[in-house]
């Protein structure tokens, strides 16, 4: 077919798709369903910061994390207006997230069960978003991409906060040292497992790869994370948790457990600790706004008729 | 202009943070229940700007008390129980629906716009330029919270009632923000404070020519609930205190 | 039949006395919200019974702690954090309808019965002697909810729905309670606890006949919970402990 | 009317009506009123209480307040079967109290804000209802003064229960006994209220007292409260918000102020701090457990269904 291979070309040569372009079916849908994914993300990730935002320990950080909280939904809305370039709706993509049909990431099924967990999601759990997420700047979906270079800059700023609170309990009163080593503890594994199972395993990979909306591969990244991960740890004074964690001098990175893959694609069938209830939560927001978007809409109606009969 | 009591003067900045800082609390309280993801943004930029607003008074109040008391603006939020809160019952109140949440702002909001308003004329330079801030920010509050009651009182069939209701529901809080008590007369007579007295008639009209655009009542003069300025609140507070204080109650005196 | 180590003897009364502290909270916080006054006293009672049991529990726990340890019942109730609590996940979840509170206290009292039963042969006659009387109660709260699941489920549309929902929902609550973790097994082995894996056949038997004659489905094997009995909660538990916990947090060290 | 005059002389003799007597319409009015009133001020009373069962600052507290909570669903048990033996449903009593057609005792229209408040309300509230109800054991209709003996067994051990958490925070830290004293203050009046206005102004006093249904006077029972409680005040080290509070040698009682009677008639009309909110939360209540209710009617009927067929 010349008109896909003059669309890989064009990827090949650097070039960005826009949304008036031709693409192959599989490269929208693919788009589609990895972007939908991510703007869910940002929107089910709000809940388990929200759970701390009204606990939050001085005015300050209760600002911080509002704003945070807040990035979020800007992202969530960035993304939603990139994935509509592509032909669908943002109530479409709500309504295949709330009836459990599209995914969001698996990270925001763990509960936050204490405060150094607001630590731990900035510093590990965006930290891990991160290295997804640069690369991906580079993108060959141009409104895809320029999403990306937008949330890219908010969400260093929110791993240094993560890394700000972290730093706080670390350093802090034995209590809260053993809250953030805790939160160490539980979020590890469910971080490295955020850049997806080995790419052996891994779904897709290719020809997301070859149309550049992967960027990297999964393992690529995830050592990439340790890498940076592991000696900020050390500055903390916290251990992560995995006994084979050591500098490989020879391949220049460290060395690692993997994380239990069953746990992961039993908390992706919708088995986290969690997942029942942030579905809930997005489920009970909804149905609680219906009347709200129905008003709405027939104000507007109300409006544009009004008009038109004025002129 | 007499000179101001320094108690008196520090407790006029807690009533006016404390106000703040409930409603932005309540807010916050919003967090991934919005009905569509612009309100989402829209409510915590509004929890935001109250609560950076009470923290400047906060600060403003610690530096005010100077040495006789040591606590710090967090001390201030997180250490005081419900009798020690000064914020008007209005805002404590449970958020409710989205129409009760949109109604208790605008009520809120008219009121704050004058407020502020004459706080720009503050002798204290310090409230005078927080009250700069804090006017423009009330404004886009009122106008983002009239926008709302517009839709909604002229929108569907429920949205209209339900709209209706929580004007009628939360009525019989509003009569206190206008109660000139003592320390709102020092304070005004002082040059520090407000002739509440002469908001009142701005609130109303601004709150009538709100609730006509979106078809509503009016309500009738009905019996006024008052007690929040003094301490003497609802039932609502104490539950949202336990919740907001529990690390610096359970954790004392660590760093965050 | 080895000797207990005291650290683990505590740890597992403290398990105990956290399940039935935390659901019997969870009852009291029914008051005034029945959908029946002759229920507003059994739920109380049920609650009644179940801090009554954790209160007995408490106490020897901090017997058997001894001078190593000062705390007395009420600081390990109300001076806890979270992580500390040893709950089963099941009794923290939030009340939700009259259907999911009684399906959560029949899967509860349908265990508890049995280990009430063999805890009345524990070589600590202290505990055996809270499990005889505890047992009744379990029997009389057991009973109780599965009248209600009978009635709901066999009554009208909408209740056999609700009830089969609550029933769907909080299976994945139900593993946990036959975990045979270190300390479980310790304190079997040393006389001082229950083999729960051989519980799990009484309550599946019990829970099925209370299913069966309600006309529910049994639920299908599916992925289990777990993490109460090590400290790992859900996210209930955290804002059930801030508002439980208040006074003893905000007025330390004071008499009551 | 002899069969009125019949009625009348054996209530002058001391005798009791019970349930399938002849009795006039007027008393019987009365009695559904009055014992309706106080079956629903037990239900509503549970509400300010229950605002603190959860925050009870002691295994032992949270216990009492639970079993005094339950008691006062017991004595609203009682009294709605004392009433249905006048004709009158529980349901349909039940309906007239959510509509706000029926009410309850007003001081329930009160908020209940610090831990003290439930010593104020036990050692205050349940004082003046004491008052009221130990003289209606004698009251002349059966039923009701069955109920009332067992309440008032009841109630005067949580009058002294609450008298013990004032004296715990009366003689506690100065913050708990600042709290008590404020409990005092905010509860010393809407307590006097609880008598009813001076008999002067008070209708149908004089043919309920003919009837028996009223015992004594709302002045001499409130003196007789005061005069009860000023000492305990005394005793507990805290002081009752009246000035002219003091010892009258020649009436052999307290003088005290008379409470703020246009607040209790506003209270009355439904303007309590309180007021809505309380009729609110019954309704919920009812509401929400409708499909209960309906449940447990289903199934009854299927029962009975299945009963008669097998027979």
């Amino acid at each position: 077919d010349p008109q896909e291979r003059a669309f890989q070309e064009r990827i090949d040569a650097g070039g960005k798709i826009e949304p008036k372009d031709w693409m192959p079916d599989g490269y929208r849908k693919t788009l589609i369903r990895q972007i939908g994914q991510h703007a869910h993300s940002e929107i089910v990730g709000q809940l388990p910061e929200g759970n701390w935002i009204t606990r939050a320990p001085t005015l300050e950080r209760k600002a911080i994390l509002l704003a945070k909280v807040q990035d979020e939904a800007g992202h969530g809305l960035y993304l939603y207006c990139a994935a509509e370039t592509l032909g669908v709706t943002r109530d479409q993509m709500t309504r295949d997230l709330l009836s459990g049909k599209m995914k969001y990431s698996s990270i925001f099924n763990y509960p936050t069960l204490t405060w150094a967990d607001m630590g731990a999601v900035g510093w590990l759990v965006d930290g891990a978003a991160i290295m997804n997420q640069v690369p991906l700047q580079r993108t060959s979906y141009g409104p895809y991409a320029r999403a990306m270079v937008r949330i890219c800059k908010e969400e260093s700023f929110h791993q240094r906060q993560g890394f700000d609170i972290m730093m706080k309990m670390a350093k802090g009163t034995p209590e809260q040292k053993r809250m953030a080593q805790d939160a160490l503890n539980r979020f590890w594994y469910p971080s490295l497992m955020m850049f997806g199972p080995s790419d052996a395993e891994s779904v897709h990979s290719a020809q997301s790869m070859a149309w550049k909306i992967k960027m990297n591969s999964n393992d690529e990244l995830r050592q990439k994370f340790v890498d940076l991960t592991a000696p900020q740890a050390d500055y903390l004074g916290l251990t992560i948790p995995d006994e084979n964690l050591k500098w490989n001098e020879e391949k220049g990175g460290y060395d690692f457990s993997e994380p239990d893959w069953d746990e992961f694609f039993d908390v992706l069938k919708g088995n986290g600790p969690c997942s029942v209830e942030r579905l809930e939560d997005r489920n009970r927001a909804w149905d609680e706004g219906r009347w709200v978007r129905e008003a709405m809409l027939a104000h507007a109606d109300k409006k544009r008729a009004a008009k038109l009969a004025a002129e | 202009m007499g000179e101001l009591q320094k108690n008196t003067r520090f407790e006029h900045l807690l009533r006016l943070a404390d106000t703040n800082l409930i409603l932005g609390h309540r807010m916050s309280e919003w967090i991934g229940k919005s009905p569509i993801l612009e309100e989402e943004l829209a409510l915590t930029n509004i929890g935001l700007d109250l609560i950076g607003q009470a923290r400047a008074l906060y600060e403003h109040a610690v530096a005010v008390s100077g040495e006789e008391d040591n606590r710090d603006a967090d001390d201030l939020v997180f250490l005081r129980d419900a009798p020690e809160y000064k914020n008007l019952l209005l805002v404590e109140r449970e958020n409710g629906d989205f129409a009760h949440t949109m109604v208790r702002q605008m009520f809120y909001s008219a009121f704050a716009v004058p407020v502020w308003e004459a706080l720009t004329r503050s002798v204290d330079s310090e409230v005078a330029g927080i009250a700069g801030r804090a006017e423009k920010e009330s404004l886009y509050h009122l106008r983002h919270a009239s926008e709302w009651i517009l839709r909604m009182g002229d929108g569907t069939e429920e949205s209209h009632q339900r709209v209706q209701d929580a004007v009628d529901a939360l009525w019989m809080y509003t009569g206190e923000m206008f109660d000139m008590d003592e320390v709102e007369t020092a304070a005004f007579e002082a040059g520090h404070g407000v002739d509440l007295t002469a908001v009142r008639s701005e609130w109303e009209k601004t709150v009538r020519e709100v609730l006509t655009a979106a078809t509503l009542d009016y309500p009738e003069d009905c019996w006024m609930l008052k007690g929040g300025r003094t301490g003497k609140h609802t039932e609502h507070l104490g539950h949202l205190l336990s919740d907001m204080q529990f690390l610096q109650r359970a954790y004392p005196g660590q760093k965050w």
